[in-house]
Formats: C-alpha cells, sequence, structure tokens
C-alpha cells in the first residue's frame, strides 16, 4: 500500500496536466448546463443599482483589464453594456489600461449594432490616458482637460451627449472593470470617497475578497461600492439576472468539475504526504 | 544638482498634492491640475522607455548571439507590425492594427495566463499540505469557498434527502457568501488598513526625501 | 447583501400619503448659501417639496443681471430639491427667483434671495484627517530621529526569523546548498530591499557554517546589491575566502523563464533549504512546487495578496505582508525602517483604541442612551467626506 | 468571411503554440512569447504617442483647434525627453527629474487617498454597535469587529506576542488564515476560468471552421 502510494505522490507532471484539461473539455463539449440560482450578494447588488437607473442617466465606465483577464472580464463587459443599452442609458467609455480601449471598443461596437443604439447619442468612447489614479482626480475637474478628444479623435465638444458633462460629478454612476492596479481601490478612492460619485465594478476572482470591506453597508450611509462581479461567477450571475446567458453562464458547469478536480488533487496530495510519513519537522511558525 | 533638485521636485510635487485636497482656495487647485496633467505626459514617456529598452535588449542581444537570440527579430517584427499598421492607419475598427489586436494579441494575452489553471492543478497535487493548523484552516477555508461559488456545491448538498425542503435549499452557496462577508471581510481589512499604514509611512519618507532609493539608489 | 447593521431598529411608521397626494406639490423653505468648501465661484441654492405626489412640470431658477432684468440660468426637473450656479465672481452678492412651471405656466414664484459666493482655505470636512495625520507623520518621523541619534527602539522578535535560522542550520547539517530566491521586481520595489537584507542575514550564517549559498536573480540591479550584501557578509564573517562570486547569478527577466530556470535549479543541486522573500506574482506556484518536491524546508515572505495563500499552503513558513518589512528593519536596525514601523504602530494603536471604545460605546447604547452620543462622536473622528 | 477564418486560425495556433510549454520549453512557445511581448509593445508604443502625448500635449502645445498656442507646455515635454535619457548611460542622472516629479506626485496622492479609503473608512466601518441583529447578527459583528482589532494586534511589532497580547494575535492570525482560504479558493477560480475562456475559443470558434476549411 505504502509503495502504490509513494508512486502516486511522484506521478508526472503533464499527466495532472492531462486530466486538468479534461475536467474542462469534457464538461464544455457536453454543454453540460447546471442550474445556478442568484441569491443575495454583491452580484444582485450591482444588477438591482443599475435597474433602478432611470432613463438618460449617465454612467462612466473605465475598461482597466487587458487580454489577460479577458475571459474573465469581458463577458461581464457585455452583460453590463447589454443591460445598460436596452434600458437606454448613456454611457461614457474610457480605460486606464491601453488595452482596455480597444477591447472596450469591441464590445460597445457589437452590442450597439445589435441594440441599434447611436455612437455619441448613447455612448462614447475616450479612449485611453496613462495615469491611474492621478488621471481619475483629474477628472474631478475637468474631464475635457483629460480628454481632449475621444478614441476617432473627435473634439470632446462636438460631442452632443457630453454636451452638459463636465466633471467627474455629473456622473450618475462608475463602473470599472478592473483588473489589477490601477483599477478598483483608484476608482473608490477618488471617485466614491473624495467625489461622492457611486462607485460599482467587476474584478478578476483573484481580487474579489480584497475589496468586500467596500461593500459593506451601514445603517444611513453609502457603501463604499454599490456592487461587484467577482470572476467569471460573478459574470454569470449577471447574464442570468438579465437573462442573457452568454460565454460565463456556460463556464459554470466546467468551472464546477475542474474545482471539484482540484479539491480531489489536494485530499490525494495529502494522504500519500501523510501516509508515506514524509512528515516534516515542520514549524508552525505561529501559536 | 544631482541629488537635491530631485530631491526638491518631489517634495513640491507630494506637498501641492497633499494640500490641495485640504486647501480648496486658489491656487492649490489650479497647482494641482498642472502636476496632474504633467504627470499624464512624463508617465507616458516612462512607458515608451520601457518599450524602448525591450528594443534595446532584443537587439543587443542579435549583436552579442546570447542565448536564445534567434527569436529576437520576432519580437522586433512583432513590435514593428503594430507599430506601423497604428500609425499608418488608426486604430479604430476596420483598420489593420485593430484587426491584429483582436486576433493574434488578445488570443496570446488569454493563453498565456490560462496555463496558470494548469500549474495550480500540480501544485494542488504536490505542493499544498496540511502541514500546520495554519495551511489546515486555510484550506478548509477554500474547500468550503470553492464548492460553495459554483452551482456543484448545492447540487451535491441536495442529493441528501430533505435539504431541498430544508429552510436553508442552498445550504453551501450561503456557508461560501457568509464566509466572504464576515471573517473574509475582517481579515481583508485589517490588512487593507497595516497596507495603507506602510503606504503612509513609504509616501512620507519620500516626500521627506528619507527614502532616496527610487533615484537609483545614489545617496 | 445589505447587512443590515442591526442599530436599534427604529418601528417605520408607514406614511398614509392618500389625503395629501391631492394638493399639488410647491416649493418651501427656499434658501441661497454660498457653496461650501471650494475655491469659490459658485452658490447653492437649496429648496424642499411640500408633501404629496402630483408634482410640477419643472423648476427654473432666475438670476438678477447687473441691469434688474431676471435670467434664467437653470432648468431642473420636477423632483429635485437644489441648483448650483456656477462661474459667479468671488465677493459680488447675487439675488435669485425661483418659479414652479405646471402646464406651461408659471403656477408659483418664490425669492428673492441672494448669497455671496466665496473660496474657503480650509475643507471643513477635512480638518479632522489633516490631523490625524499631522500627529501620526510626527511620530513618524520624531521615531525616525530618535533611530539616527541611535536610541533603542524596541521591535518585538519576529518568529520568521527563528525559522530562518534553522532552516539554514538543518541545510548544513545535511551538507546541502541553500537557494535563495529574491523575488522578480527592481530595487525600486521595496520588498526586495527587504529581501536583500534578509538575504545579508542568510548569508552571515552558510558564511559561519560554510555551506554553499546560491542566488539566482531576475534584474542586473539586483545582481549586483546581493553581490555586494553576499560579499559584506562573508567578510563580517571573516570568511572573505568562502565567497564565491558565481554562486551569485542572473538568470533572465521574463517571468516564466525565470521561475523554469530556478526549478531546473533546485532539481539539479537538490538545496535543504529555499528562501522565496520578495516581490513573486504568478510564477510563485512553480517554484514552491518544485521546492517542496525536492523535500527542501521552505521559507516564504512577501506583500503581494494574491500569493500568499499558496505560500501559506506550500511553505513550511511564510513571512505574511509588514512581517517581511519588521524582519528586514530588525536585522538591519535601520533608523528610517525602525522609525516608520514604530510610527505605523501608534497609528495602530490609535485605530484599536477608536474601534474598541466605539464599539463598546454603541453597544452600551441600547441601555444607556448618552452612549450613542459617545459613540457617534468616536465615529465622527475618523468620518471624512 | 476568409479573413475572419484566417484571423481565428492565427489566434488558434498561437495559443496551441503557447500551450506546447506545458509538454516543456520548445521553440514553438518561445516563438509565440516574443512575438507577444513585440507585439504588445508595439501597441503600448502607438497609443502612448498618438493617444496620450500628440492630444494631451502636443495638440495643447502648438493650439491645435480653435485653441491658441501656449508655452507653458514646454516644461512637460522637456522633462518627458529627459526620461528617454536614462538610456544613455552618462546622461541618465537628468532623467532624475522626471523620475522626482512623478514619485513625488504619486507619493503625495497616495499619501492621502489610502489614508482616507483603506485606513479611516474602514475604521469608521467598523466602529459598529454588536447588538441589534438577533444573535447571527451578534456573532457576525463580534467576529468582525474582532477579527479587525486582532488582525492589527498581529501585525502589532512593539510589543512581544505574549500573554493576552499573544492571545489576541493568534485569535487574529486564525480569523486572517479563513480569509487567505477565500483569497486562495478565488485565486483557483480565476486561473480555471481563463482556461475554461481559451478552452470555449478553440472548441466553439476554431474547431467548426476546420471543416470548412479543408473544403468538406
Amino acid at each position: 500500500m505504502k509503495k502504490l502510494l509513494e508512486r502516486i505522490g511522484n506521478v508526472d507532471r503533464r499527466i495532472i496536466f492531462i486530466l486538468m484539461a479534461l475536467a474542462v473539455i469534457v464538461p464544455l463539449a457536453l454543454e453540460l448546463t447546471m442550474e445556478m440560482p442568484v441569491g443575495e450578494g454583491p452580484s444582485y447588488d450591482l444588477y438591482e443599482y443599475v435597474e433602478d437607473l432611470p432613463a438618460d442617466s449617465r454612467v462612466l465606465m473605465s475598461f482597466d483589464y487587458d487580454p489577460s483577464t479577458k475571459p474573465e472580464l469581458q463577458p461581464m463587459a457585455r452583460a453590463l453594456v447589454t443591460h445598460m443599452m436596452s434600458n437606454d442609458v448613456n454611457i461614457v467609455a474610457m480605460a486606464l489600461w491601453p488595452q482596455g480601449a480597444t477591447l472596450g471598443q469591441t464590445i460597445l461596437s457589437s452590442v450597439s449594432d445589435s441594440l441599434g443604439t447611436e455612437q455619441y447619442q448613447d455612448w462614447v468612447n475616450l479612449g485611453y490616458k496613462t495615469g491611474g489614479q492621478v488621471l481619475i482626480v483629474r477628472l474631478g475637474s475637468s474631464l475635457e482637460a483629460a480628454f481632449p478628444t475621444d478614441l476617432e479623435e473627435v473634439p470632446y465638444g462636438e460631442i452632443p451627449m457630453l454636451s452638459d458633462i463636465s466633471t467627474l460629478r455629473d456622473f450618475d454612476l462608475v463602473i470599472t472593470l478592473s483588473a489589477g492596479d490601477p483599477g478598483i481601490p483608484a476608482w473608490v478612492m477618488i471617485a466614491s470617497d473624495r467625489f461622492g460619485v457611486p462607485v460599482g465594478g467587476g474584478c478578476t476572482a483573484v481580487s474579489a475578497p480584497q475589496f468586500y470591506p467596500y461593500l459593506q453597508e451601514r445603517e444611513g450611509e453609502r457603501p463604499q461600492m454599490e456592487g461587484l462581479l467577482g470572476g467569471l461567477r460573478g459574470a454569470a450571475d449577471y447574464e442570468t439576472l438579465i437573462e442573457r446567458p452568454g460565454l460565463a453562464a456556460a463556464g459554470m458547469s466546467a468551472q464546477s468539475i475542474a474545482h471539484l478536480v482540484i479539491m480531489v488533487f489536494i485530499v490525494i496530495g495529502n494522504i500519500t504526504f501523510f501516509a508515506t510519513g514524509r512528515k516534516k519537522r515542520t514549524k508552525g511558525g505561529g501559536r | 544638482m544631482r541629488l537635491y533638485v530631485p530631491l526638491a521636485i518631489t517634495f513640491i510635487a507630494g506637498m501641492i498634492m497633499i494640500l490641495e485636497f485640504f486647501i480648496p482656495h486658489q491656487p492649490f487647485p489650479t497647482l494641482g491640475d498642472g502636476v496632474k496633467d504633467w504627470y499624464t505626459i512624463v508617465a507616458s514617456s516612462a512607458i515608451f522607455l520601457g518599450v524602448l529598452n525591450l528594443l534595446r535588449v532584443h537587439l543587443k542581444k542579435i549583436a552579442r548571439r546570447r542565448k536564445h537570440w534567434r527569436y529576437s527579430p520576432v519580437t522586433i517584427i512583432g513590435f514593428l507590425s503594430m507599430f506601423i499598421t497604428g500609425v499608418a492607419w488608426g486604430v479604430t475598427e476596420e483598420t489593420p492594427f485593430y484587426y491584429l489586436f483582436n486576433e493574434m494579441v488578445v488570443p496570446m494575452g488569454a493563453t498565456m495566463f490560462s496555463l496558470l489553471a494548469f500549474f495550480v492543478a500540480s501544485a494542488a497535487f504536490r505542493a499544498f499540505r496540511a502541514s500546520n493548523w495554519r495551511a489546515s484552516l486555510l484550506l478548509a477555508s477554500a474547500f468550503l469557498v470553492m464548492l460553495g461559488r459554483v452551482p456543484i456545491g448545492d447540487i451535491i448538498w441536495r442529493w441528501i434527502p430533505g435539504a431541498a425542503e430544508s429552510s436553508h435549499p442552498y445550504l453551501v452557496s450561503e456557508i461560501a457568501e457568509w464566509i466572504m462577508q464576515v471573517p473574509n471581510m475582517a481579515g481583508q481589512r485589517a490588512i487593507l488598513i497595516g497596507a495603507a499604514m506602510g503606504v503612509v509611512a513609504t509616501s512620507l519618507r519620500m516626500i521627506f526625501g528619507i527614502e532616496r532609493s527610487y533615484l537609483g539608489g545614489g545617496d | 447583501m445589505k447587512i443590515r447593521t442591526f442599530s436599534a431598529m427604529i418601528p417605520a411608521v408607514l406614511l398614509i400619503a392618500a389625503a395629501v397626494a391631492a394638493q399639488p406639490v410647491t416649493v418651501e423653505n427656499l434658501e441661497a448659501q454660498d457653496s461650501p468648501d471650494d475655491a469659490g465661484g459658485a452658490v447653492e441654492l437649496l429648496w424642499s417639496l411640500s408633501e404629496g405626489t402630483d408634482f410640477p412640470d419643472s423648476i427654473t431658477v432666475l438670476r438678477r443681471a447687473p441691469d434688474g432684468s431676471m435670467e434664467l440660468v437653470g432648468t431642473k426637473p420636477g423632483v429635485s430639491t437644489g441648483h448650483v450656479d456656477t462661474g459667479l465672481e468671488n465677493g459680488r452678492e447675487y439675488g435669485y427667483l425661483v418659479r414652479v412651471h405646471r402646464g406651461g405656466e408659471v403656477a408659483a414664484e418664490h425669492g428673492p434671495v441672494s448669497a455671496v459666493p466665496a473660496a474657503q482655505w480650509l475643507h471643513s470636512k477635512r480638518w479632522g484627517m489633516l490631523l490625524i495625520l499631522i500627529v501620526l507623520a510626527g511620530f513618524i518621523l520624531y521615531f525616525i530621529e530618535q533611530g539616527k541619534k541611535g536610541k533603542e527602539l524596541y521591535i518585538r522578535q519576529i518568529a520568521g526569523l527563528a525559522a530562518v535560522d534553522d532552516a539554514v542550520g538543518r541545510a548544513t547539517e545535511m551538507g546541502r546548498p541553500v537557494l535563495y530566491v529574491p523575488g522578480i521586481m527592481d530595487m525600486d520595489n521595496i520588498q526586495t530591499i527587504a529581501s536583500m537584507v534578509i538575504l545579508g542575514r542568510v548569508a552571515a550564517r552558510t558564511a559561519k557554517f560554510g555551506s554553499p549559498l546560491l542566488v539566482p536573480v531576475s534584474k542586473s540591479v539586483v545582481l549586483s546589491v546581493s553581490q555586494e550584501v553576499v560579499k559584506e557578509a562573508y567578510l563580517e564573517a571573516g570568511r572573505p575566502d568562502a565567497y564565491q562570486s558565481d554562486n551569485i547569478f542572473y538568470l533572465t527577466d521574463d517571468q516564466f523563464g525565470y521561475a523554469a530556470g530556478v526549478d531546473g535549479i533546485m532539481v539539479r543541486e537538490r538545496p535543504a533549504a529555499i528562501f522565496l522573500l520578495g516581490t513573486f506574482y504568478a510564477e510563485s506556484l512553480i517554484l514552491a512546487e518544485t521546492g517542496r518536491s525536492v523535500g527542501a524546508i521552505q521559507i516564504a515572505g512577501t506583500a503581494m495578496p494574491s500569493q500568499l495563500p499558496f505560500f501559506i499552503a506550500a511553505c513550511d513558513y511564510t513571512l505574511i505582508g509588514e512581517e517581511l518589512f519588521a524582519a528586514s528593519a530588525y536585522l538591519s536596525r535601520e533608523p528610517k525602517l525602525l522609525g516608520s514601523l514604530k510610527g505605523q504602530d501608534v497609528a495602530k494603536l490609535f485605530f484599536i483604541a477608536v474601534i474598541v471604545l466605539g464599539v463598546l460605546a454603541f453597544t452600551l447604547g441600547d441601555l444607556w442612551e448618552p452612549a450613542n452620543e459617545v459613540a457617534g462622536f468616536i465615529r465622527s473622528l475618523t468620518r471624512v467626506e | 468571411m476568409t479573413t475572419g477564418i484566417l484571423g481565428i486560425w492565427a489566434g488558434a495556433l498561437l495559443t496551441l503554440c503557447l500551450y506546447s510549454f506545458l509538454y516543456r520549453d520548445n521553440p514553438f512557445y518561445r516563438f509565440a512569447e516574443h512575438l507577444f511581448v513585440g507585439m504588445s509593445a508595439g501597441y503600448w508604443a502607438v497609443y502612448t504617442i498618438f493617444y496620450v502625448l500628440k492630444p494631451n500635449w502636443w495638440d495643447k502645445l502648438v493650439g491645435a483647434g480653435d485653441a491658441d498656442p501656449n508655452m507653458l507646455w514646454i516644461i512637460p515635454g522637456v522633462l518627458a525627453l529627459l526620461m528617454l535619457l536614462r538610456v544613455v548611460p552618462k546622461l541618465a542622472v537628468y532623467s532624475r527629474l522626471p523620475l522626482a516629479l512623478i514619485v513625488g506626485g504619486g507619493a503625495g496622492l497616495q499619501l492621502v487617498t489610502f489614508f482616507q479609503t483603506n485606513g479611516l473608512k474602514q475604521v469608521e466601518n467598523t466602529i459598529i454597535p454588536l447588538t441589534g441583529g438577533g444573535t447571527v447578527g451578534f456573532v457576525n459583528n463580534l467576529i468582525l469587529v474582532s477579527g479587525v482589532v486582532c488582525g492589527l494586534v498581529y501585525f502589532f511589532f512593539s510589543k512581544a506576542h505574549k500573554g493576552f497580547t499573544g492571545g489576541m494575535a493568534s485569535t487574529g492570525i486564525t480569523i486572517l488564515m479563513v480569509a487567505f482560504g477565500a483569497s486562495f479558493g478565488y485565486t483557483v477560480m480565476a486561473r480555471i476560468s481563463l482556461l475554461i475562456g481559451q478552452t470555449q475559443f478553440l472548441l466553439f470558434e476554431w474547431l467548426p471552421t476546420i471543416p470548412r476549411v479543408l473544403g468538406l
């Protein structure tokens, strides 16, 4: 028995890779679907806030991510833009990460074509600027100073929907899709805490736990963040809430199987570790 | 000149950004806006500096035939292909730049990081040990969150007879949400506060010229 | 999910609005004031709306021009309760009228009210934060000065450092090398600087016990600094001959290339002790896993929140976030590190006191009413808008 | 449609090149990795020059459109050029001036924003009454408050972790371990989601084009 565990203990990494690949490919290929109710939580809070926005209210949407986190954040962007455009909420898009400008443009133009919304009337993409948090503070005094033109070099003054928007305070909500820094912390610090503009957003699952303190609501106080979509699960929640299941919801079954496989690996790993007596003198390093 | 002028600039720029928060009266808003506009311009030239460095490293690699030098031309060609198409035809939709970005850069970027799923899997098998009470508590909490964040957690719970009709039909995801909203929030908040004080102390040392390592170590 | 923070629920009195709804809504207690906390040039008009649901079509704001005529400066929806008029001159008085429009004609007119825009020198809601910041900055700079004057600044024993000494001791018993990985960022990163200090400590021990010390780096500046630190440690230990500069070498700048290179060294050299101290990103997994598979005792330390869980699960001991900086301050006795650490401790003490007192006061508030005022005051100390 | 299929094939082949790293480090992986680094740098260069420096500096300097030229913008331009001198070893010392502006401005802003949002605001939100939410509410609030206080005690370095402080510190580290467990679970979830995203691309966008390309 010990011999067997010994051999399992140092199995070749590539076998583990193959098992992992199968754990993802099989559920996707079989198009396995799993019923996933959306309970109370940050995803629902964001949906509720966006749903309550009256028509023609103005949202600043910042695409602060790059291709490396596209699989998690692009479905969120698509779901949010679809939801807002169908409630004809005006979207002013921008980006704190250079590649976010183009990724955002892809979503905005494809959703606006399908829903028939008008560029420069219902949405505009101001593109990317350097500066991160420093740029956001600059938006507090003047949007035009930071974005003299939009992505297609149309001057700020000639864009009809921006005629009555001059600073960050003129927005009813800021939505940031953030893969790291600059991202959610910068927007919460400046837009929410300094200028009092409500902030909501989505982030990769890696950084979601760190933003829960911002979500706490105190009696009669505005929370630092109105809602948060955490990782692919957050995107799937939002897709379910707006009844447009997309890539994220389809991925949930594969996500489930892969999680089980990882947990089984950890259990087996620990069994072989303890069983083969390789229990080294490990100091817990702390009471 | 080599030391005291940069330290003076750091002090002035730092104090303007601090005072602008507390003093709404002119001239601070205008000074603040000035620092921010200049910051954007200088920061973008810093990014461009990174690009220059990358090209310099690869050109030197080719010149000196260093290890893997055969791949350096690929980086340079990649750079030129994006740069020239971007300059010549712009970056909006239907331009070659947009096409190259969407069809090549995006899939490569997404794939690069998806490799990590495999490394997590092999680390799960060979590295994550409940060897002390800290690690065991961490792994237990991780299991509950991983089960609760995906549909399978509740599906397994509802296989238990009577679970679906009980007061908690979706117990596993409720537990996961509770872990996120209470212990996780408390722990993350303690870390946030500690780290915030670290940032305050480090920023103070930089503005008052006590910390000079950012100047390239030249004391 | 909204956590109702469970303060005493004021029983919600249901307003029966039906009787009042019939009367049309009008503007009440209109007033004008300089808009606070700004650089001047703006007047704020505030009004409340009477009870009811029959809102006017719109509410317009008019300003008296120098020649006495009334100039339209703002059209607001029927539900709004205020308007900010900007682009004014500081110090000049401005008069205003507010008109309620219903069915295309003026239903009512209110005013005149007037105000003088002015600029404020100190933001009225932020002076509390300024005070606390000045006190804390004072403490930090004070402790740094004390440190410079050579005064003894006490810092508690860091458990991680005992683990460092054990690990090096164990490596020398088994006569196998020690591997030190200082992270993948450059010297402008605080975590790398802290890592260099601990490298000096490890080098001092390997110099004394004579076991080989391998230091693969991923940045050229880190290479030169590491060589300096290790050479100095070997000199101090009186073993300049044992110092081999080619044990400290540059691998590559590339994240995954560096991880693969270090893995190769782990498998070939089979070190008994591995140190992973500094800034790590996703490659932390690859390093910790191979280290575990070669059976080495692993000490990790980083302030990167996303990598800490993996290090804790995969390594034998992990210096968590600030412990890495505390360890480097403890070892280097560097005044600026010790001073800022003590200053941060003062801030933490202040926060702990405020939280504990505030929570106690609020909890007592249910039994003894005035405690709520005390709690409200304590919380207002940290309130900033 | 051919450009569409061509694009999907380019993306799919490069994806497979990168995945080949799992078997072992090989020329295909190196090729794709170097290509990705180069193209990303090209994207960054185009954006920083034509979509940041031009509209936010050059147009303001020469007064594009109706605005009149403003010579004050010369100064940031000079600073930006000095930054590039870092590449020239002899003149690198002058790059300290623009660097000082970035470090100073950044440090000044961070000092205020981190202190307000991650410091004071978190403390303010932790000052809550324990009672008022029934036993469940009481337990939750107790864990929240004690977790924050004990977590801060764990990162307190001026007093040895013995006796009462030792007890608080170990409570703190216990709650921190649960928080790290949550981060662990979420990070694993994130890595897997990335893999799912790319597998969806290969399975549902690339594979269907194979029959068409082979002319079936």
